[in-house]
């Protein structure tokens, strides 16, 4: 199918990568995290970017899928994969409970519940702490292992989670481009007529919240055994901003563009360090620059830049073709 | 039993009034310009932070210092107006959500490069000789934040209710278009009203930094709690903002003294859950019906 | 004739986004003169008195008050140069006080004190009712009140040219007549009126000079009464 | 035989009437126009008859089944597709996937099996296609399949939205002021699309001011104001009805000027 054209060359250069830059510390630890965010930003893509619902809290359920696989292996000594299990199960019934009331609200009042909820998750794990070992955290987590093969270096944890992510991008593209993908893109873009045309608006915006926290529950998972420890940091307020801000930067709706706004927010860091203390400024800077003259993002931006570019290119080449394009884009 | 109760409505009193004066200025942004302001907590920070530095680091009174500092709010958060939020009009929620937070990441960062992560105290305005209420007791900087959050609330609620700019801002929220067709001049109204929520702001910082000290990052939590007091209050209505910030940190305090310290902050949250699933126009809000 | 009209408007166009809702409108007010502007839901009528009052960006033309270009001037501006306007569907601040309203009608003269006590009196005798009820909230008003108040409002502004939008809308017809009445009252006392009606039988029986819109261009102009007679404006309305 | 039976209807919003004690019946197969002053409660009775709003009384019933108290999926799910006044299109989408939005209800995969695209799934996605194909040939379209909808001009958009409303294949069609902005070829393509529409057995129901188009496509036409109905009839019937003149250019009064 031609949707999965931009999906092959990412296979190709997420698998390539560590083959060309072989124990590159940029390849394999950066590169893991930003996979890992990758996961993240396009689980809230489905659920901010397509059908149009913000959330503030996403860092929450990525936290319960980590603690439950932390605590359940190192507490009560359960195998990681039904650990896993569990998390998701614990997730699944958490978000489905909570999203018909949340998803009830729109604009700025959702945008303080789901960031209300992130927060009690986030205290509720420092609080509990004879199970979740409380602000310091929780260490030991055993290494996943598959058939023997033990997930134990840089490079092992860089393929299964790349794996992962592939996946979940494969499952997402599929969603978009499918009769339950068109709901969602719908009630996004017009919630009374997405209902006149038979859409559940409510079925369907439970459907995908829950997706999306299962997807952040496994995300989570795998980051508490690829670290081996957990604490309540990794899963607080601000990294349910970043999260945003990784989808919005990189372009809502748009798969890709989520993934590139978690490459670009996870490498940024990186190379901020150069101006050390200007680095949350120059953060915060980019975050409302990028906002006030780029809002579609920068895939959105970039994408309409090279067609610019195309464009001038065929105009050069002799007279145009495409005359329904010209003709639509012209009137309006 | 009784004597407890009171020190913690005392010191809920107290935490409440700073939310209140916070949620106050998120309520006049918002409903001058339909913008959710999540810079605000910043304008504490900047309050209390500056204040520091130009009388601790430049040597001046307490008092010249502190005006300095609500001068400099201002004019943050006029910039802020005129520089980040003007230009998105029009802009989704999403959008202008993430262009506050960017400003707030900002400002945070701008202070972090000049006073550093280091936790700073302010003096006390009037000594720290504790006044005896029974069992219970005060620190004078209590009464002058209760005193001072009294003082601009009821300013405030003059402003928007005998000055004519004051009744102006209330028209651009009400009706815009009427607004410009009356000879409003729109622009300015919105920059009064940030500049306003800013001198709000940060006043609150600079009243409670002597009791509870300051940072760099002391406005993010501050911030999130004033906004939690708006919507408890109801966002569409200015002093529905000051009781529910009343509300929150009275709520915070007998939580945290009977129930549990460590969920103080977990109890306003869920609470703010529970009115937004039931009663989203907030406590003091007028039940609004949707129109499609 | 005298010199120069009061309001000129030359080929005047304006955009919502993509679509365009003036099509290259032209006419013009003189001095004293009341002028209606008659057309069916969608002619463009709101539009054109958006873009005079400068709420609805102008995307070409021009458009001249009294010898000065306002075509981009702030809106804020060209009230205080003295074109008030009375918008469609009344839009009185709900929540204020009826004397407050009034008194955001002077905004441009807020600090004149005295001179807007006699004007709100002036309004009050214009309008005995709105005295009644100056404390309630305007939102509390009937719609006739409200239509009063909001040309009671633009008044307070100081008008030399008063801009009417649809003044009877919603209004039961004694009301509509009253509410005509007033405007001619304020016509003969010296101000210059530009009245945008649907009801265009009401509207060119008081008026002196009438523009038939249609689809964002002015498709007939005439004398009030020629225009009553004009089997085009029936057509214009009911489509034969 | 009537598809829609609408008895005693009224709806108020806070005290102010929108419509009081309506009944009107829309015989099958036939386009049936809703006019009236600006304001008259038109598009609240469009919005009663596909579920947005609850009627304060009375009924509506469609192909016998009563409508009132269903959610619009449910409404639409009947055989009901409207149009809007103010364009409702998903600008965040392509022409054809908003119309393949359309083919909703005429298709069944579940979130899953779309996800792991199983060969059912991409089965029903072909045949969506086709008949979003078919429906934005069937509005003159095919053109601007491959394009946004945000890159077309307003007067395409407007056919646009007809095509998704039709592409769910539905008994009757509510059209609300489908000319509304367009020029004077636009309309006239309009009115023949409408016809087009009649003529494939499809009722509709439409609320237009333009009236030289409701005159003549619109079999029989009820006129209401204030809420009300003030006449019912065919388009000759309704242009020489002395009270619906009134209603539309105003009573005059009479001036000593």
């Amino acid at each position: 199918m031609s949707y999965l054209r931009g999906f092959y060359l990412l296979t190709a250069a997420a698998l390539l990568l560590p083959l060309v830059f072989p124990d590159n510390y940029y390849v394999t630890v950066v590169g893991v995290t930003a996979a890992l965010h990758a996961i993240l930003a396009v689980s809230l893509n489905l659920l901010m970017g397509y059908a149009g619902q913000i959330s503030l809290g996403h860092a929450g359920f990525f936290g319960i899928g980590a603690y439950a696989s932390a605590i359940l292996t190192t507490r009560y000594g359960w195998n990681p994969w039904p650990a896993i299990l569990a998390g998701l199960v614990l997730t699944g019934i958490i978000a489905f409970a909570l999203a018909r009331p949340i998803l009830r609200l729109k604009g700025h009042y959702l945008a303080m519940a789901t960031l209300g909820l992130g927060i009690i998750i986030n205290i509720v794990l420092v609080q509990t702490g004879e199970l979740t070992g409380g602000p310091d955290g929780l260490g030991g987590i055993p290494t996943l292992s598959l058939f023997g093969w033990n997930v134990n270096s840089d490079l092992r944890w860089y393929i299964v989670i790349v794996c992962v992510m592939l996946l979940v991008v494969w499952l997402a593209l599929n969603i978009i481009n499918s009769r339950s993908g068109r709901a969602l893109r719908a009630l996004h873009g017009s919630e009374v007529a997405a209902e006149m045309m038979g859409i559940n608006t409510t079925a369907t915006k439970t459907g995908v919240f829950v997706l999306a926290a299962l997807i952040a529950s496994l995300a989570g998972s795998l980051f508490a055994y690829q670290q081996s420890f957990v604490s309540p940091d990794s899963f607080s307020f601000f990294f349910s901003i970043e999260l945003v801000t990784m989808v919005v930067l990189g372009g809502m709706a748009s798969t890709y563009g989520a993934i590139m706004g978690a490459v670009i927010l996870t490498f940024l860091p990186e190379l901020l360090v150069v101006f050390e203390e200007y680095e949350v400024m120059i953060f915060g800077a980019i975050l409302m620059l990028m906002m006030i003259f780029l809002p579609q993002g920068l895939f959105v931006g970039i994408q309409s830049l090279l067609r610019r570019v195309g464009r001038n290119r065929s105009e050069l080449a002799g007279p145009d073709t495409g005359e329904p394009e010209e003709s639509g884009r012209g009137a309006a | 039993m009784f004597d407890q109760i009171l020190q913690f409505v005392l010191t809920g009193i107290t935490v409440g009034a700073t939310y209140a004066l916070v949620a106050l200025g998120f309520a006049i942004i918002f409903n001058a310009s339909d913008v959710v302001n999540f810079s605000q907590g910043e304008f504490v920070m900047i309050g209390a932070m500056s204040t520091i530095a130009f009388s601790a680091g430049e040597g001046l009174p307490l008092w010249l210092a502190a005006v300095g500092a609500v001068l400099l709010a201002i004019c943050v958060g006029m910039m802020l107006q005129r520089f980040a939020i003007a230009p998105a009009r029009g802009a989704s929620v999403v959008t202008t959500i993430i262009i506050t937070i960017g400003a707030s990441i900002f400002l945070r960062g701008v202070a972090l490069l000049l006073w550093g992560k280091d936790i700073f105290g302010m003096p006390h305005f009037s000594g720290e000789q504790p006044i005896q209420i029974g069992e219970a007791t005060l620190l004078p900087q209590n009464l002058w934040v209760m005193g001072g959050a009294a003082v601009l609330v009821l300013g405030v609620h003059y402003f928007f209710n005998y000055t004519t700019n004051g009744k102006a801002i209330l028209a651009c929220s009400c009706n815009r278009t009427a607004a410009h067709l009356v000879g409003i001049n729109v622009s300015m109204m919105m920059l009064i009203a940030y500049g306003l929520s800013a001198l709000l702001g940060s006043l609150a910082g600079i009243l409670v930094a002597p009791i509870t000290f300051t940072s760099y990052d002391a406005g993010v939590m501050l911030g999130l709690k004033g906004f939690s007091a708006a919507i408890l209050g109801g966002m569409g209505n200015p002093m529905g903002a000051v009781a529910g910030g009343l509300l929150l940190g009275l709520i915070e305090s007998l939580a945290a003294g009977l129930i549990s310290s460590g969920y103080k902050d977990a109890i306003g949250f869920i609470i703010l859950l529970l009115v937004l699933f039931l009663r989203p126009s907030g406590i003091f809000g007028k039940a609004s019906t949707e129109r499609v | 004739m005298p010199s120069e009209p009061l309001l000129k408007i030359a080929e005047l166009t304006s955009h919502y986004g993509p679509i365009q809702a003036l099509h290259g409108i032209s006419l013009e007010v003189n001095s004293g003169e009341l002028v209606a502007i008659v057309g069916a839901n969608g002619a463009g009528k709101t539009t054109l008195l958006l873009t005079l009052s400068g709420v609805q960006k102008a995307s070409g033309g021009s458009i001249s008050f009294d010898g000065t270009e306002i075509t981009r001037m702030a809106s804020h501006k060209i009230v205080q140069s003295g074109i008030c306007h009375v918008p469609e569907g009344r839009q009185v601040f709900a929540p204020l006080e009826v004397e407050d309203n009034l008194k955001l009608g002077a905004y441009c003269f807020r600090d004149d004190k005295r001179r807007l006590s006699e004007e709100l009196e002036r309004i009050y005798q214009l309008f005995p009712i709105l005295k009644e009820r100056r404390k309630q909230p305007a939102g509390t008003l009937s719609g006739g009140q409200q239509q009063m108040l909001a040309i009671g409002r633009a008044l307070l502004g100081r008008p030399r040219l008063l801009l009417l939008d649809e003044p009877s809308m919603g209004l039961a017809p004694l009301l509509v007549e009253e509410i005509f009445r007033v405007v001619r009252e304020l016509n003969d006392s010296g101000v210059t009126v530009l009245l945008v009606e649907q009801n265009a039988n009401a509207a060119l029986g008081i008026a002196d000079r009438g523009y038939v819109l249609e689809t964002g261009r002015v498709i007939l102009t005439a004398n009030a009464d020629e225009l009553l007679a004009d089997e085009a404006v029936r057509k214009a309305y009911l489509g034969h | 035989m009537a598809l829609l039976k609408v008895g005693g209807l009224s709806k108020s919003f806070g005290g102010v009437t929108a419509i009081s004690d309506l009944d009107f019946e829309v015989p099958e197969g036939q386009v049936y126009s809703v006019i009236g002053p600006n304001g008259a409660g038109k598009t609240t009775l469009f919005n009663m008859l596909s579920g947005i709003y609850t009627p304060d009384e009375g009924s509506i019933r469609f192909r016998d089944r009563e409508i009132v108290g269903r959610l619009p999926h449910k409404v639409a799910e009947l055989g009901v597709s409207r149009t809007f006044q103010n364009l409702q299109m998903f600008f965040n989408m392509s022409v054809l996937d908003n119309v393949k939005v359309g083919c909703h209800l005429r298709t069944k995969s579940r979130l899953w099996n779309s996800a792991l695209r199983l060969p059912g799934t991409r089965r029903e996605e072909k045949q969506a296609e086709l008949w979003a194909r078919e429906a934005l040939h069937f509005c003159g379209l095919d053109k601007y399949l491959q394009l946004d909808a945000d890159a077309l001009p307003y007067g395409v958009l407007k056919r646009l939205e007809i095509a998704r409303a039709l592409a769910a294949s539905p008994k009757l069609l509510l059209m609300d002021e489908p000319a509304a902005g367009l020029n004077d070829t636009e309309t006239k393509e309009m009115r023949k699309l409408i016809r087009r529409i009649s003529d494939a057995g499809i009722t509709v129901l439409l609320v237009e001011h333009n009236m030289g188009l409701v005159m003549e496509v619109s079999d029989r036409i009820l006129v209401i104001d204030y809420g009300s109905r003030l006449a019912e009839g065919s388009p000759t019937e309704i242009q020489n009805n002395p009270r619906v003149i009134e209603a539309y250019l105003g009573g005059e009064i009479e001036y000593a000027v």
